[in-house]
Parts: structure tokens; C-alpha cells; sequence
């Protein structure tokens, strides 16, 4: 795999030059496929880009949340996967993100049914709702959203680089300080962004922990990648990053929390929802529980929680990159499922839907990412030499 | 195997040291000298004891994982028997097998078994409660081995036991002290 | 943030003070511990027996109230029929959300591997115990009839019934009782080495045999410890989702309603962070007395009061990002009676409980960004206070408000605690109080076996830094 | 039709008030009297009814497939409903004491009223419209429990002390009750009345005022929730006699006691399942409104919007 010692240096093996190649040649061929649903089939090529870009924008976004969780909490565990959370949550990726928001941004009128003037002027709810949901304010939240994200990315991944350069031990504290603050911006920026671009899809209904539901998906979504990616670099007989069973442990045990979190804020949701039984409310469990979308329900909780739960309980399992690979995979797909299963429905209560662009979206736009994600790692050692906890993280047994 | 019926009148023969350092040393010693059956006694837990004891297979994860199971089982099961066998009632309009709100109590059942199932078997699988045991014979061991003491006993059912080489190999050891524990 | 002069005068930026002062060895952390424990009875000191007076004093008021509420009814307090809970169900939620934050430091911070918990964590244990305890009497005493609360559980009994398990009141009946019991056990267990170890050092035979039964013969073998340390990851592991679902159920007890205010889907993990906030600011509010008085500077560093103020000012954030939500989502949402129940908030008859709460929880631990405030013992006394009002005005607001307004307008009617009301919640610090005093001078108040893991010997010896 | 003398002119000789410093509470049932513009009473013009008979009827019921719980249940046989018209009451309260007198109500005395706690298994609600505070328009909604076929009450309760009956009834099991008051909170008619003391204590005690109760009602003891039973016994005797003759129990023949006393004929009750009941046809009138309808309650009582036709020169007047 890896060939060639890094020596200490903490370089990227060679192999993820391949992935990143791999990931372009898939983002490239998901691209044509794209194409070529924009063509044939206009409001599907939407909604399966938004399903994509929610995805894709989870990686990111995830290891954005982690990595400010990181800062503020100064965690050993950190230290050791910073820089691949960097690589994920980086101005490069989310600036990718920002690009590819502009098909949403486009199709607003194809995805959201409050962008249609006569049905808001007819509906005195969403007409109550306008001075929210109308375009130019929703695209200017969501043009803030994402430049929150790009500047706490840039902002962090620069401290970052000085700490490697300068070694001065007082950026730790800087870092905490933007962590700090960043957590609070992402939280709410992120929060309202799934309002916006999610909840309202079926803009009558809302949930106060949708948010909160969204985030703790992408920090699912950014340990898998997490776990995959201490595959690659901590692999072989001399790794890139020196990844000791222990580390494993405290990344698989992160992964096991976020998914048990992850299944508490969905249950809370529905039982609440289900107990009050409210119909303002219930709209959008009635095709998910009783109609079309039970079965996609029932593949969700069992992929999403059940699986990874019993899985994730092995102690030996948590300690093995190898063993964490097949349910951070399991966890990724199931990442796309919980999304469809937020989306689609919105647009087809009566029939379980699945189009191939589905599938073509999260190709295109994962593809893209993995390149730029590779570019990330290929550009500084992938462990921060001058971090002032590096040795306690590596000692750690 | 020890063959008398009645009980040895040793327990072990026990030597404290004054820091972890010296007692591991002493373990390596005690196991290179061919001792299987040896207990350390420290003020708290020592990791490097516990590997060096070769102490780290506890039953008691297993334990609780059935007793979670068991626990969550049972009051599901409970919950539906009494909502929709044993006392059909229209709550509300809510159907008999009300699963979504059957959960919260199930998975406090499981909680509940499983809790008590770590430490009542913490309690079984360490013989608790004895109130008495015969290392507390020891009048140093009562007073340093929970404060600063490091104890190292060579127990009686060990097959090389024999405690006057097994005090001269202890005292070899530089301890602060080497006692004969009775039983 | 901290001023640049800070910076400067501190060596190395991101040093922090340590968990436990230098100089320490395992023998001298047992000696100061147990001494607390072991002063003859004469020599007790005068401060606690003038706060077993008073803790004493309130539980008898507390004992007048319950007959008074036994023999008349509650009728004596203030509920009434828009507004059916009032102080009963917001002290009962105050005092279990209190009890969140021993959970959290003994079982999250453990897994977490905080090694700064460990000087706090009995004592936080011991609050939680004591806090649930005050807490759990509230759901039976609020009860019309009070002396059939058994009816809440799933015995076989003469009416052949069963409880609903429909109703969030019944996972409450599971939550708390899962939740005293394995608090008490988690505790406890806890608690052996060092019961031995008061056994092992007690001066006089009533102490050594008292001391002895409690400890079940515990006797610091590595076997002990080797299963002694799963079960205590073991108990960690179940108690970290066990402290989140019981506030969650609590939580159920309101957002399952259908009551504008109550119902909605962000009150759990909002009143989780609640709870911790809560018992965050109670930790301190008994700590930093004690500190002084019991001269523990040693064991509980600037280092604990860093920390748990970082706690407190992160739960607070949640908090808040809690009414955020609820404000957004009524005017988002269109419904008239959300969007009134914000309103009635802001401006109704009970806004200045509504504004004392936001000022209280959201205003003043803001406090807690700069340095100067979290390393300041009377500042952070003082925004602890803060919050244990902030939090119980926020339970108010909640229950009461939200009840005395909802639906139908000609229901709409005032809430005013009696004295009644107020008695059985003085009654219950004094419970808390009692029980407190009484653990602080017969039981170990910190934990030595796991203070002994923090001194140098120790650390030396176990390889992995804490 | 000649102009009526209105409350402009309400009395002939001139009256006097001057303050005493003195202070007395006053005992109130009904502390606020605006609608804050909440479609509780549903009133309309004569020409608006014309136009528009529905108009009143707002969005209706919720459909069954907007609840979670599918197939729901069903009430086969008899299904007992209520219909209220608002147009013909006139608050003058008499059925509240026929309630009270058939079903055993604690008076509870100036005190406790005021202090919320009065007992009344029905009220009448006033509430006030318009700008002119000296005339305003007033309305009047008798409200009892609501029977909601997916009551919000019943699924709290943790004892089970309040369930539905075959007929659709929500019913209280008093002796089950210990009064945890959760289905007082979270009825949103709050029409749920909870005894806080020993009200009945004094009527227990003296056997000439025991002589008073209905012995056909339970008298309900200190801590137990009680709420309007649609007159349960009332039910149950006219089953009997049904029973017993070999026939279905006939429209009419089970009155409520409010229904019985209202001079106004407000309030009609019967089964719902018989299309040819007399509640059945004001049920399928479309003044129709189910109060609180978009909460999914699915309330067997029903209420008739208000229809006004004020005289014209009574407005000038």
C-alpha cells in the first residue's frame, strides 16, 4: 500500500494520490450522468442533487463540527485525526460546497413548493411564512451559512499551518477561542440551514430538533469518514500516522456515541410528534410510519442504529481499523438513506421512489470531494508536529 | 493439587513494598521463579498489576449485556401483555400494542437490570461481602494497604508453595517486610 | 476574551493549574481525607453543626407541610384548574435536574477518561442521590391521593389493572426509580475502597465494625480491582445514557402534551443540557464553601472551577439556543397559539419572571467567556446562584405560564403559590441539606482511592498519562 | 319592530357611587372575556350565513389519515354525541345548575372559586366583541367535556383512571383516579374539574344532606378528577329499560340533564350513528363547528356557529 517511509515526517502515503484519483475519474463520470438527467428529467435531477449535496456537504460540515469540538475540548483523540478533519472540513471542500450549491440555488422553484407565488397567495400559512421563506432571503441565508463555514475552515486550517511553522503554544489557545466560537456559529448556521433547505420542502410542517437532527447525522457521517480514512493512513508496516489500537478505540467509541445520539433525536422527534398526535405535525410521519416510505423507515433504523449499535458494542471491533471499515462504509450509505428518507418523501408521499440519479448525484458530487479531501491530506503532515498535546496523544498508550 | 481436608494454616506468606515500581518488579520476579498463584494488594487500581496478574478476562460485560437484554425484554414484553392481552383499554384512541411509547420504559428496564448486574456481579465475581479475610491478620496490611502499601501474597494452594523458601525468595526481594499470613 | 497582560505573565499559555496541588503522596491524600471523617465527635466543627440546625429545622417544617398536605388535601397549595401543576412539578423538575450533573461528572467524565473529575465526582454522586431523593417524594406528594402512588407501578392488585404505559408519567415512574437506584449503586460501589479505607485508619471500634459492614470486606486485591474497574466502566457506560433519558422522559412530561409551550420536539436534549446547567451551578454553589471550610484547596483547584464553569457556560449555550428555537419556531410555525404563547411570555402577566429567567440563565453566565470571571470564586458563586434561580424560573415559565394560558380564553386564570407551596420546598433543602451535612461527616466526601491515582507515585507507575 | 331600549338607557333614575375605601375580592368563574381573535365562538351575519352556509365550519374536521394510529377504532353501535347551538343559547345558566343538582357538583363556596377551583361539569363562557366598550357584543358557549374520540386526556393519565367506553364515552374511573391532574393540563377545553379538598366532607356527614345526592351518581371524594359523563346514568337506565323491552334505545329518549332544562332547546343529544337522530341532522347542518378542531381531538360534542340579524336601528340606537 503505502510505499516508502515517511520517516516520522507524517506524509501521505501514495495511495491517496490513487483515491483522489479514483474519486475524480467517479466525480467526472457522475458529472455526465447528471448532465444527462438535467436533460431528460428536470425536478428529479433536483431532488436527487439536493439528497447529493446534503451528503456530500455532511462530510464537510461533520468534520467541521468535530473539528471545533476538538478545539474546545482539547481531546486527545483529537489530535491524532486533526488533520484529516482538516483535509474533510477545509476551505478547498467547502469551498467546493458553496459551488455546488448553485443547482439549488437554481432550482429553488423546482424543489420548493413556497417559491410558487399562487400556491403561497392561496395558502395563508405559507403566506404568514413569507417574510421567511421567499428567495433572495433564502439565498442570502443561505450564502451566510456557507461562508460561516468557509471562514471558521480557513480560519482554523490557517492557525493550523502557522502552529506546524512557528510552534508557538499559544495558537492551542487561539484554536480553542475560534473553537469556541465556531461551535456556536456552526451550530445555529448549520441549524438553520437544515431548516431551510430541508424542512422546507413541506413548508407547513416543522420540528424545533430537526436541526440538531441534521448536524448529529453529518457528525456520523464525518467519524465514518474518520474511520475510513485511519484505514488508509494507518495501514501497512510503516503507517503514515501511527494509529495504535487505543486511538481506534476512542475514535469507534465517538462513532458509537453519534449514533446512538443520532437515534435518541429521531425517536424524540417521533415520540413527541406521535403522542401529540397533532396534524400539523403528523404530515410527516404518515407516509414514513403507515404509507409508502415504511419500509424505508423500517431499513433505517435497522442500518442507522440497530447494526451499527450492536456491531460498534465489540471492544475489539472499535480497536481495528479493519474491523471499524465495514460499518463506517455501512454508516455512509446509511447517511444517503437517512437523507433520501427526509427528502423524497416530501415530494412523493404515495410511492417509495428511487431513481438512478439518486445514486448519481452523491457519485458526482462524493467523487468531487474525495479528490479535493485527498488534495488536503497530500498538503501538510498529517499530524500537527507542533501541537503542544501531540506527544501526550501519541504516548496514549 | 492440595490434597488435606482441612484448611491449610497458611493462607500465603506476604511481602509490601513501598512503591508500584518495586512491586511489579517483584511480580516479574514471582512469576519468573515459577509462582502461579499470587494477588497483589494496592491502594488503587494499577493497570500494570492487573497485566502483569494477566487480569484482564472479566465475565462481567457479558453479565450485563444479558441482563440489559433480559431486562429490556421483559418489560416490552410486559407492556405489551398488559396494554393489548391482559386489560384491552381505548386510551385515547391510541391502539392497543402502542409500541412508540413502550419504549422509554424499555429502555429503562434495560438500564436498570444492567446496572445492577454490573455491581452485583463486581460484588459475585469478587467473593463480596466477606468482612473477613485472613490478610488482615497482617497488622501492616491493615494499616498501609489502603493508604500506601504495596502487597505482594504468595498464596498456600500455589503448587510450589512452601513458606519457608517462599519467605527467604520474598525477603530477597528487598521489602519493607515479609509475613507469614495465618488463615 | 483575556487580556493580552494575562498572557504575558503566565509562562506557557496553555498550562493549566493542576488537578491536584503538588507534594502529595497516596499516604498524605488518605490522611487529610479521612480526617474529615474521623475527628471525634466532640470536636465537630461549629459551622456544620449550625447548618445541620437549620437542614434540620426545614426537614421539620417539611414534616409539618406533608401532614398538613396529608390531612386537608392539596388544596392548600395554589393549583388550580388551567394551571394543575405549579411549584410541586417545577421543584421536582429543579431538583432532578440538580441531580444530573453527579451523573455527568461520575459517569461521562469518566468515560471520557477527565481525570479532574476525580476529586469532585463523590461528592457530585452523593448531591445526585440526595437531589433525586428530594426530587423523587414530589410526584407522590403532588398526587390528589397520595398515599396510592403504588397505583403507578405494575403490580397486581385488587382493581386487576395495569398503568397506562401510554403516559410519559408512567416512564418517569421507571426513569426516576432506574435512576435512585443506580445513582445509590453507582455510588456506593464507588465508595468501597474508601469505606475500607476508613475501616482499615478508624479510631474506634464502632467506626471499624460500622465502617467494616459497609466496605462487604473489601481489601484492595488486584483481583478486586480488575473487576472492580469494569464495573465501574460498566456502570459509567449504562449511567450516561440513563442521566440523558431521564431528563428526556421528564422533558416527555410536557412535550408529549399538547400544550402550547410544551409541546415540542427540542425539549429533550434541551433539558438535558438544563439539568447539567443546573447541577453544574449546584456543584459550585456547595462546593465553594466547603472549600474554605474544609481547607481543600489542595484536592479542588482552580483547575475544577475552570472546568465546571466551561461546563456551565456550555450547557447554558444550549440553553439558550433552547428558547431561540421555541421563539423562532412559534413565528415560523403561523400557529396562533404558539406564536401567543411567545407573545404571552414576553409581555403577558408573567413576563418578569419570563425576563428575571432570561437575565438569570442567558444574560449573566455570559459572564463565564473571560478568565477573569471564571477564576474569581465570588463571581462564580454568584452566577452559580444565578442559574439555580434562572433554572427554577425556568421551570416556571414552562409549566405555569404556559398552563395559565392556552387554549380557550375563558379559561384563562392566575397562579399564586401559597406558603404551603413554599414550606414543602424549604423542606426539601432542608432534606437536601441534612443529608448532605451528614454524608460530608460520616462518609468519604472525596474520593481517596482515585485522588491516590492523581499523585506523581501513582502516575509514575501507571504509564498512561491521565 | 320598535327600537328596544337599549343598555345606553338601562335605567331611569340617576344613581350615586361614591368610594368606601373598602376592599372585597370578587369571586369569579371567568377571569378574561376577549376572544384574542381565536375561532372559539364562530358567529356570522345573516347575509354572510346566506352567502356562504359553511362558512363557519372553518377547515373541519382533520381526515382520519392525518392521525398516526391506523385503523382506528370504531363504534359500531351506539355513539353518543351532543350538539350545542350557539345561536340559541342565551347564558342564562340554568343548565349548569341542572348539572350540578343531577350529578352531584360540590358547591364550593366563594373562596375556592376563587382560587380556580370551582366545580361546574358545564359552563357558560361570555365572551365580549367590538370596539364599543359601553355595547359590546356578547356571546355566550356552554362548554362541557368534549367526549374527544382521541381524547389528549386519556393517554396521559398514568393510572388509566380515564378511558373510552364502547360508546365512545370518555369516562372517568374515579376509584382508579390518585390525581395526578395531567389530563386536567392536558385537556385544551380544560373542562376537567378536580376536587383539591374534601369538598363533599359536609354533605358526607349530615344524613338530611345526604338525602340530596342523586343516588344514581357517584359522590366523588378529596383528590379525584371529575369531568361531565354526558350523564352516564341517564345512559345506562334508558339501556336497561331498553334492554329489558327487547328494542334499541329510541331518539329522545336519554335527555341530559342541561339538555332538559335548557329553556332555548340549545342543547340536543342522541346517537350519532343513527342518521335519523335528532342530533345526527344538527350535526350535518352546516353551521356545524367541532371547537378546537385542528387539534385532532375529534370531540363528539358539536357546536352550531351563531347566525346575528341585528335590527338595524337597535345598531343606531
Amino acid at each position: 500500500m503505502n510505499s516508502g517511509s515517511n520517516g516520522g515526517s507524517y506524509l501521505a502515503p501514495e495511495s491517496v494520490g490513487k483515491i483522489g484519483r479514483i474519486g475524480l475519474v467517479a466525480g467526472i463520470a457522475g458529472l455526465v450522468l447528471l448532465a444527462a438527467g438535467f436533460a431528460t428529467n428536470r425536478d428529479q435531477f433536483f431532488r436527487s442533487y439536493l439528497t447529493g449535496y446534503m451528503w456530500m456537504l455532511g462530510l464537510s460540515a461533520g468534520a467541521l463540527g468535530v473539528l471545533l469540538l476538538h478545539h474546545v475540548t482539547r481531546g486527545a483523540w483529537g489530535v491524532m485525526i486533526r488533520r484529516i478533519l482538516e483535509a474533510a472540513a477545509s476551505p478547498r471542500t467547502l469551498g467546493f460546497a458553496a459551488v455546488a450549491f448553485l443547482p439549488i440555488a437554481l432550482g429553488t422553484h423546482s424543489l420548493y413548493e413556497w417559491t410558487h407565488g399562487e400556491v403561497v397567495a392561496a395558502d395563508a400559512i405559507l403566506t404568514h411564512k413569507k417574510p421567511w421563506l421567499n428567495t433572495p432571503a433564502f439565498l442570502t441565508r443561505s450564502a451566510i451559512y456557507l461562508a460561516i463555514w468557509i471562514v471558521f475552515a480557513a480560519v482554523l486550517g490557517r492557525l493550523s499551518a502557522r502552529q506546524d511553522e512557528t510552534g508557538d503554544r499559544r495558537l492551542a489557545l487561539w484554536m480553542q477561542r475560534w473553537g469556541a466560537a465556531g461551535l456556536v456559529a456552526y451550530l445555529l448556521s448549520m441549524t438553520f440551514a437544515a431548516f431551510d433547505w430541508l424542512m422546507s420542502l413541506t413548508p407547513h410542517w416543522y420540528s424545533t430538533i430537526y436541526g440538531l437532527y441534521v448536524i448529529i447525522g453529518q457528525a456520523v457521517a464525518a467519524m465514518a469518514l474518520v474511520a475510513l480514512a485511519a484505514l488508509l493512513l494507518g495501514e501497512g508496516p510503516s503507517p503514515a500516522v501511527p494509529f495504535q489500537p487505543r486511538h481506534l478505540h476512542d475514535l469507534g467509541k465517538l462513532l458509537f456515541a453519534f449514533v446512538c445520539v443520532w437515534a435518541y433525536f429521531g425517536y424524540s422527534q417521533f415520540i413527541i410528534i406521535w403522542s401529540g398526535n397533532l396534524p400539523e405535525e403528523t404530515t410527516f410521519y404518515t407516509s414514513r410510519m403507515n404509507g409508502a416510505w415504511k419500509a424505508t423507515t423500517i431499513a433505517l433504523v435497522l442500518l442507522h442504529y440497530a447494526l451499527p449499535f450492536a456491531l460498534l458494542l465489540s471492544r475489539d471491533r472499535k480497536r481495528s481499523a479493519r474491523a471499524l471499515a465495514p460499518v463506517a462504509v455501512l454508516l455512509l450509505f446509511a447517511r444517503w438513506l437517512d437523507l433520501h428518507w427526509l427528502i423524497a418523501p416530501s415530494f412523493s408521499a404515495d410511492a417509495f421512489t428511487l431513481h438512478w440519479l439518486d445514486l448519481a448525484a452523491p457519485l458526482a458530487l462524493g467523487g468531487f470531494w474525495l479528490f479535493l479531501f485527498t488534495l488536503g491530506l497530500k498538503a501538510r503532515p498529517l499530524l500537527p508536529e507542533n501541537e503542544p498535546f501531540l506527544k501526550e496523544a501519541l504516548a496514549h498508550e | 493439587m492440595h490434597g488435606p481436608q482441612t484448611e491449610p494454616l497458611l493462607h500465603g506468606v506476604m511481602a509490601e513494598f513501598r512503591t508500584p515500581e518495586e512491586l511489579l518488579e517483584a511480580i516479574g520476579a514471582a512469576k519468573a521463579a515459577g509462582f502461579t498463584k499470587l494477588d497483589a494488594y494496592t491502594p488503587y487500581p494499577i493497570e500494570k498489576v492487573l497485566d502483569a496478574l494477566d487480569l484482564h478476562h472479566s465475565k462481567l460485560p457479558l453479565l450485563v449485556l444479558g441482563a440489559s437484554i433480559v431486562g429490556a425484554v421483559g418489560v416490552f414484553g410486559f407492556a405489551y401483555w398488559a396494554s393489548a392481552i391482559d386489560y384491552p383499554l381505548n386510551i385515547g384512541g391510541r391502539p392497543l400494542n402502542s409500541w412508540p411509547a413502550f419504549i422509554p420504559a424499555t429502555f429503562e428496564g434495560a438500564i436498570f437490570h444492567g446496572g445492577l448486574a454490573a455491581a452485583l456481579g463486581m460484588l459475585l465475581l469478587n467473593g463480596l461481602p466477606r468482612p473477613h479475610h485472613p490478610v488482615f491478620n497482617v497488622p501492616r496490611f491493615v494499616d498501609h494497604a489502603s493508604k500506601d502499601g504495596y502487597f505482594l501474597v504468595v498464596e498456600s494452594d500455589d503448587p510450589r508453595f512452601d513458606a519457608p523458601s517462599v519467605k527467604r525468595f520474598l525477603e530477597s526481594l528487598a521489602p519493607v517486610e515479609v509475613n507469614e499470613v495465618e488463615n | 476574551m483575556s487580556s493580552t497582560t494575562n498572557d504575558v505573565r503566565v509562562t506557557d499559555p496553555i498550562a493549566q493549574p493542576p488537578v491536584l496541588a503538588p507534594g502529595h503522596t497516596p499516604g498524605s491524600v488518605t490522611e487529610r481525607i479521612s480526617e474529615m471523617v474521623h475527628t471525634k465527635l466532640t470536636k465537630t466543627p461549629k459551622w456544620w453543626l449550625l447548618g445541620l440546625a437549620v437542614g434540620f429545622g426545614l426537614l421539620n417544617l417539611f414534616l409539618l407541610a406533608v401532614t398538613n398536605l396529608f390531612m386537608t388535601g392539596i388544596g392548600i397549595w395554589g393549583n388550580n384548574v388551567p394551571v394543575g401543576w405549579g411549584w410541586d412539578i417545577v421543584c421536582f423538575v429543579w431538583w432532578i435536574g440538580i441531580g444530573h450533573a453527579g451523573t455527568l461528572i461520575s459517569a461521562i467524565l469518566l468515560l471520557l477518561r477527565q481525570s479532574w473529575r476525580n476529586s469532585i465526582n463523590r461528592f457530585a454522586e452523593a448531591m445526585t442521590v440526595f437531589a433525586v431523593a428530594c426530587a423523587g417524594m414530589y410526584p407522590i406528594l403532588h398526587l390528589g391521593r397520595p398515599w396510592l402512588p403504588y397505583w403507578l407501578l405494575p403490580l397486581p392488585g385488587t382493581l386487576n389493572m395495569w398503568p397506562n404505559f401510554r403516559s410519559p408519567l408512567i416512564w418517569d415512574v421507571f426513569a426516576v426509580s432506574t435512576y435512585a437506584t443506580i445513582s445509590i449503586v453507582f455510588w456506593f460501589v464507588g465508595m468501597l475502597p474508601d469505606l475500607a479505607t476508613l475501616r482499615d485508619h478508624a479510631k474506634s471500634k464502632v467506626a471499624r465494625f460500622a465502617y467494616g459492614m459497609a466496605a462487604l470486606g473489601w481489601r484492595n486485591s488486584a483481583r478486586h480491582w480488575a473487576n472492580y474497574e469494569v464495573a465501574s466502566l460498566l456502570l459509567a457506560g449504562l449511567s450516561t445514557p440513563l442521566v440523558l433519558s431521564v431528563h428526556s422522559i421528564v422533558s416527555f412530561d410536557f412535550s408529549v402534551g399538547i400544550v402550547p409551550g410544551w409541546h415540542t420536539t427540542v425539549f429533550p436534549p434541551y433539558f438535558v443540557a438544563g439539568a447539567v446547567f443546573a447541577g453544574f451551578a449546584m456543584v459550585l454553589t456547595l462546593v465553594l464553601p466547603l472549600r474554605p471550610l474544609f481547607k481543600l484547596h489542595d484536592f479542588i483547584t482552580e483547575r475544577h472551577l475552570q472546568n465546571m464553569a466551561k461546563v456551565m457556560l456550555t450547557t447554558g449555550l444550549i440553553v439558550a439556543y433552547g428558547y431561540v428555537l421555541e421563539i423562532w419556531a412559534a413565528f415560523y410555525s403561523g400557529n396562533e397559539f404558539e406564536i401567543f404563547m411567545v407573545l404571552n411570555r414576553f409581555t403577558g402577566p408573567y413576563a418578569v419572571q419570563y425576563w428575571l429567567l432570561i437575565l438569570c440563565n442567558i444574560l449573566v453566565p455570559q459572564l463565564l467567556w473571560f478568565r477573569q470571571v471564571r477564576s474569581n470564586v465570588w463571581a462564580l458563586w454568584v452566577i452559580a446562584m444565578f442559574i439555580n434561580v434562572g433554572m427554577w424560573l425556568e421551570r416556571f415559565v414552562i409549566i405555569v405560564v404556559s398552563l395559565s394560558r392556552d387554549y380557550i380564553p375563558s379559561n384563562w386564570a392566575m397562579y399564586h403559590g401559597t406558603k404551603w407551596d413554599m414550606a414543602v420546598f424549604a423542606g426539601t433543602i432542608g432534606l437536601f441539606l441534612t443529608l448532605l451535612l451528614l454524608f460530608i461527616r460520616f462518609l468519604p466526601a472525596l474520593n481517596m482511592f482515585e485522588m491516590r491515582v492523581l499523585t506523581p507515585e501513582a502516575t509514575k507507575a501507571h504509564g498512561e498519562e491521565k | 319592530m320598535t327600537p328596544l331600549r337599549t343598555s345606553a338607557a338601562a335605567w331611569t333614575t340617576a344613581v350615586q357611587v361614591a368610594k368606601t375605601g373598602a376592599r372585597s375580592p370578587l369571586a369569579h368563574t371567568q377571569q378574561h372575556f376577549r376572544l384574542e381573535g381565536r375561532e372559539i365562538v364562530r358567529v356570522m351575519s345573516l347575509p354572510e350565513y346566506l352567502k356562504d352556509p359553511a362558512r363557519a365550519k372553518g377547515h373541519g374536521l382533520p381526515p382520519k389519515d392525518a392521525s398516526l394510529f391506523q385503523p382506528g377504532w370504531e363504534y359500531k353501535e351506539n355513539a353518543w354525541g351532543l350538539s350545542v347551538d350557539l345561536g340559541s343559547c342565551f347564558g342564562c345558566n340554568a343548565c349548569v345548575v341542572a348539572c350540578q343538582s343531577e350529578n352531584n357538583i360540590p358547591v364550593v363556596g366563594k373562596e375556592q372559586v376563587g382560587k380556580n377551583r370551582e366545580m361546574h361539569w358545564i359552563r357558560v363562557d361570555q365572551y365580549y366583541e367590538g370596539t364599543d366598550l359601553e355595547n359590546p357584543e356578547i356571546h355566550h358557549q356552554p362548554l362541557m367535556c368534549q367526549h374527544c374520540e382521541m381524547a389528549p386526556c386519556e393517554v396521559v393519565c398514568p393510572v388509566a383512571a380515564t378511558v373510552h367506553g364502547a360508546e365512545g364515552l370518555n369516562e372517568m374511573a374515579y376509584n382508579r383516579c390518585v390525581g395526578t391532574r395531567y389530563c386536567s393540563n392536558n385537556c385544551p377545553y380544560h373542562v376537567r374539574r378536580f376536587n383539591f379538598l374534601e369538598y363533599n366532607g359536609e354533605r358526607e356527614q349530615e344524613p338530611v344532606l345526604k338525602m340530596l345526592a342523586n343516588p344514581d351518581v357517584t359522590v366523588r371524594s378529596r383528590g379525584v378528577m371529575e369531568k361531565c359523563t354526558f350523564c352516564i346514568q341517564r345512559i345506562n337506565r334508558a339501556r336497561i329499560v331498553a334492554e329489558r323491552e327487547g328494542r334499541a334505545i329510541r331518539d329522545g329518549e336519554i335527555r341530559t340533564a342541561c339538555q332538559q332544562t335548557c329553556p332555548a332547546d340549545a342543547i340536543v343529544f342522541g346517537n350519532i350513528n343513527d342518521p335519523g337522530a335528532n342530533v345526527s341532522k344538527l350535526r350535518s347542518e352546516p353551521r356545524t363547528y367541532w371547537l378546537l378542531e385542528e387539534l385532532n381531538t375529534r370531540p363528539r360534542t358539536t357546536y352550531l356557529a351563531k347566525v346575528t340579524n341585528p335590527n338595524p336601528d337597535v345598531e343606531a340606537g
